[in-house]
């Protein structure tokens, strides 16, 4: 009970430098938080409730998030915009073969320049992770997102 | 009976209040979206199997696009014969027959009324009077067409000439180049809603022009650029278009000189992303099909989808895309499928440049109805061309659309 | 002047343009919320005490019910009478005057205008002309009519007939059944913004058709069902009406059969929720009464309530649940309202079927304005029965409606 | 203080867990936070302030609250939806004798099939709970929600 | 042509229909910010550098302010000649041109079009015709007049007079007071959306009676008084008005006997949040001014700050909140009007009173459009007053609005 | 680590109480939590990114801070309002010199009287905290808000 304290709290650290980096435009640290064999996907309910394997990001390695990231910064063209996290209800799921699995609820706020803030997304992380040199990285993290329409584009990673 | 009068110009000018004007929509909906179209309304494989139905729109207007006991598609509207209640509530599923919650009349998969409960009364006591016919009761039926695996549903008895000859030869033979026949494999959809009107969806595809100069990742990697060989095409009367291209290893030329887009020094850390196999006759490795009035069929190297339009009001439309594989593909192609597709959607490496776009067009003529935009690219005219510095599709779509909506 | 052609069939045909057209709406503001018509603003015990005032709507025109300090009740508009400031922002509380944020006008609990501050103006500059007389500056103020606790408003000199000729015999009948003068308890209040015509509330409280098949909580616990004895009345004009039925302990039955939402094995881990205990005159255990134009009174087994619909534009409407008992209830039979309470509401355990139907219809229909819903259940007219498989009562409210909107 | 904060800690835990019951559609499970004699109540903050006893769910046992459930999966009719909790704040206010008395404010986001993701109902809870076979139960849960009024309908509790 | 008749009563009625019809938002789009009028658009100390801009707004259009490279202000439409797209998405930065990112349509910071790529085709094919002529297809320009650091923007040959003349001598006096020459040294930028109509907030500035009643903190504190020696001043047509007040130790009054607002006991911990420092020649300690149609100067003790209006719709406006202080400030001087700018602003221990009356007015007499606001205090007539008491100023801004709107 | 996480779970303790104390009203607890001369700031994320010292709400003591409850309870004039604080994301970004700099995200929803509730504004705090008399109290605490635009009126504190 102590350890899986522990690691609960550890698990909300890693959340919320994960959000962190995104919410503060520290983009390169976020691919930091992944192990270089890892798997991230953005997918709504529906895709993953009937399942079928298409995801919005499709990321198969740490390369791609940093491609992600090279892209956004130089490739594509969007308005500026201000993402904030609310991510809560981090919680253990089991732990074995030193892979921990874990899940927690999120919210994304999103603020256009000139515009009202707006819940942008909402969701919950289903996660993988396992520990190197002493940090929990994440291995796999599926985002699975509540509503089948996503409000414009979704520019950054949730 | 022209709403507003057109601005001088005809062809080359497109006024901006077409855009936001309620009564232009209004019309749009009765005879763009009603009109003996064939609007699009999905894959067959969303449906494989009897009884499987899926909720969508055409324009405003909720159908359900359902395969009965026997295989055969049939396509009704949403509403309830009774009085009106919107009883399909579920995204897609599998039913004997539809059962509005409220009262329950129970509809077979034809739309036909085929119950409707205490319709005799109880005890002699009230009840449907005697000239009721059930058979003046069925839910508003639609006709269909499928061809190669994609379903269309038309106004009944609206004079919707057939599939084949809507599309014309040209436009069917692009058509039947991803739609070969073989059988279709759902990969997911997904589905945005963007804050302008629906038409500059269309202006968008039927605009190679933007794609060489917008699209640092299409220009950066040689998915499409002005100086590889390209082609617009049309049919006889301008409302279906196709941008047809083919990648090649070309280095910097004096055409990327002129696109800032182009990134000479921009490289992948995990080149799987863009792994492109050819897999269609021909030299075309991009062909962007849009069919009037609500459907673009999407094929970029690898990655094939249709996008389906509907209206959200004059101010927003959503846009749904459906991702497809072929039943033959090997795990390889499903997995280079998924991969390409980071460049489409809502958050898509490529596309998001565009729904942006759209966007910023929307907010930067809603203000000035007065104002007209300037489609003067490759000429006044619309006719087909072999390369892509030409507007000429945008206007033809609109010479069409003129006609349709009386402007 | 008709807005748009009614279709034909009469009273078995409502367009379903009435539901959403902006000039449909506003002209009910004017006819059916602003014309001689009794409007439900609330119980007098939620102003118990002198001083005491809530916040409250008629149609989309806000307004106060207050009791003065002679104990009388009042009615006035929201709306300050020098520019226009909605000068009340509590929902409720006790007062002894009102005094306007902005420039502190100052009106009594009648609404007459009391205290114009700096109206003399100051060393001789400034303040009102001599000829601004105070009178000419009251609150606009509203006729109020009590009976047994249950407060209504109309429009001053709008020539409203008294209350009890505007219900009528058999109406007042009924309303004097649950409000028989002994002194009522407020319980709380419950709030919901539906969004949907306010109109499909009050064909949904007259059509008892639905509630047989419906609400598998009624049917499954016999709380309501189309074999139970049963009765449709209305007023002389069709404005008002009321369903009335009688719990009894039928077995499954031939009508049962067609009703899929019989559960026979459903049953409660906790029966303390459906423990009714009789406590009206008559056989009646359910009486819902629709009043003309934005009052429906709630008695299912021992839970009361008014319910009122407030307008949020045509796609929109507040319904606020004032819950009630009497002051001479024991502990035990509060507390047999307070669960019974768990049927009702936003979360109702039958009522969210309700809320669900009403904003399923207007979804339904909203794209569909040329369509019209069919009421051709019972037959073609507008008569009493004393059967539920009718839609009597919602033809004699479109009947009458229509009279008074001039559609 | 240490006792105190693995308290807080417990509860988040709960919290976690009852959250996950809803949004997951694992209703079975929601219940079983409960002890067998309990009171789960919806008032909005009007009735609250004013002392009014009238609630939106109004359960007086572990039973009403199953009856609850089974009603949502057998009797009522509505639009699918999915929900979303952000718990946060959780804070221990007193324990004695036995028992713990609690809040936490709450957020439920909900998305309705092809619509945006909207907020549907914030407030806060006000509980007390009591520990059996080690595990702590809700044996009163009260949610007081801040805005008099309710967007649609509320199916699923809070 | 009118829209509605005006309510008798000439210039003391003012009909609430005003305030949220449509067509008369419209109409003001085009005659009040699209006409020959002086719109605020910023502060020159927001752009200092060549090549620096900034967006902005005049009533709905999306403009952008930039500095060339020569030094000199432009204002241009943030709309692309080619298709409409809004280019510029940054709030502020600095360019050495405009490069729509849709297609790559280039224009220096004069709005000219400088360069459209592949506008020559390709190896002879497509690209621009012939007669397409760049002069033709520049930005929508907008004349400039900067005085003493704020920058306006008239439509180009609309006829708009010398911006000395158009604000006139009385109110060139008085802007000349804060604006006096010196560099101004920009502190930040507030915003709020507030949900009304867009003329309350000209109306609340107007008047001055409200400011002795409304405002606890300003009449506990002395900082805005009925008792204290004052002026209402206008420009000839009455667009224009200046409200001008002097602190002074006054004890508690018959006026102040009068102003429930008065609370003799509120004392402040932290007394430096008031600490105000003349700094201003004459008497003056306030000085509201409103310049017709878009602009607020404020200087209430030693917090300036311009307030800009921009329309969004008739049912709300946003506010745009910018504070200056002076290049020759020191630490001490700035440090004050940080702190005293907590009175001022979305958060403003005053003018939080202010958003919340507007909203608090357009929810009270929006559903009320036939009734109107009463303005007569300090008579029927328009003229400049040595006190408060008075309406006068209001009255003089709707006798110039009607002329210009014809109603 | 051990003291690290300690010292976050006693600053995420802390966030609850400002929540606490602004969400139920309990005004005159917020300056409680400050020390005597501190700062409080709101600012919109523009001035802040741009180095402009303007703030919508600009304390510089403890005095300050009663000076603005006492304000809102007597001097301004606003309609009825309740608040809902999610606090998320508590994070120590370093300790040096018994001065404790951390930052959080929030968001703050609002709901008027017969209003659904809204996403009134999100950002976050950039706090520094000392010890005294054994308790933590901000020494400065920093709201950077996302949006430049304020629905409405900013009548509380954030
Ligand atoms: S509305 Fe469908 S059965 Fe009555
Ligand atoms: S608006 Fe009410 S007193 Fe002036
Ligand atoms: S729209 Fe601006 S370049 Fe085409
Ligand atoms: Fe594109
Ligand atoms: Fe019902
Ligand atoms: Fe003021």
């Amino acid at each position: 009970m102590h350890d899986r304290l522990l690691l609960r709290l550890e698990l909300e650290d890693l959340n919320t430098a994960y959000a962190a980096a995104l919410d503060e435009g520290e983009l390169d640290g976020w691919p930091a938080l992944f192990t270089a064999a890892c798997t991230y996907r953005i997918v709504p309910r529906d895709n993953f409730e009937r399942g079928l394997p298409l995801a919005l990001m499709h990321c198969e390695s740490r390369g791609m998030l940093e491609d992600r990231v090279a892209s956004l910064r130089r490739a594509s063209v969007y308005a500026p915009r201000a993402l904030r996290h609310l991510i809560s209800g981090v919680r253990v799921l089991r732990s074995d073969g030193g892979v921990v699995h874990a899940t927690a609820n999120y919210a994304v706020l999103q603020t256009l320049s000139d515009h009202e803030t707006t819940l942008f997304n909402t969701g919950r992380y289903l996660d993988e992770l396992v520990r190197e040199d002493g940090a929990l990285l994440f291995r796999q993290r599926l985002v699975i997102f509540d509503s089948v329409l996503v409000p414009g584009s979704l520019v950054y990673p949730l | 009976m022209p709403i507003r009068p057109w601005p001088a110009g005809e062809l080359t000018r497109v006024p901006f209040w077409l855009y936001t004007d309620a009564d232009v929509y209004a019309r749009e909906q009765q005879r763009v979206f009603g009109g003996p179209t064939w609007c699009y309304v999905g894959l067959a494989a969303e449906v494989p199997g009897r009884g499987d139905f899926k909720r969508t729109q055409i324009g405003d207007k909720p159908v359900v696009l359902v395969r009965d006991e026997h295989g055969a598609l049939h396509v009704v509207a949403n509403r309830c014969a009774h009085r009106g209640v919107q009883f399909c509530q579920r995204d897609s599923g599998t039913a004997r027959e539809f059962i509005c919650p409220y009262h329950q009349w129970t509809y077979d998969l034809r739309g036909a009324l085929r119950a409707v409960p205490l319709r005799k009364g109880l005890r002699g006591q009230g009840g449907m009077p005697a000239d009721f016919r059930m058979a003046d009761h069925g839910l508003e039926r639609m006709a269909v067409a499928e061809r190669h695996g994609v379903v269309f549903a038309a106004a009944l008895d609206g004079g919707a000439p057939a599939l084949e000859d809507y599309l014309g030869p040209a436009m069917l033979g692009l058509f039947d180049r991803v739609f070969d026949g073989r059988q279709l494999t759902l990969l997911g959809h997904m589905r945005q809603r963007i804050k302008s009107n629906w038409k500059f969806m269309f202006e968008n595809i039927k605009d190679p022009y933007h794609a060489s100069l917008l699209h640092v990742f299409l220009v950066t990697f040689g998915l499409f650029r002005a100086d590889q060989p390209s082609a617009v095409v049309m049919d006889a009367t301008g409302r279906h278009a196709a941008l047809i291209s083919r990648r090649a290893e070309q280095p910097a030329s004096t055409a990327t000189a002129e696109m800032r887009s182009f990134q000479a020094d921009f490289r992948l850390h995990d080149p799987r992303l863009l792994d492109p196999l050819r897999e269609f006759p021909g030299e075309a490795t991009v062909v962007m099909q849009t069919l009037w009035p609500n459907l673009i069929v999407q094929q970029q190297s690898n990655t094939l989808a249709t996008r389906q339009l509907v209206t959200r009001g004059p101010d927003a439309f959503d846009l749904i895309w459906t991702f497809f594989g072929y039943a033959d593909d090997d795990a390889a192609m499903t997995a280079r499928r998924l991969r390409q597709a980071n460049l489409m959607g809502p958050a898509g490496l490529v596309s998001v440049d565009d729904s942006e776009m759209m966007e910023f067009s929307h907010a930067g003529l809603a203000p000035a109805p007065e104002a007209a935009a300037v489609l003067e690219l490759g000429g006044h005219d619309v006719a087909d061309t072999d390369h892509m510095i030409t507007e000429t599709a945008i206007r033809g779509f609109y010479r069409y659309y003129r006609e349709v909506m009386g402007l």
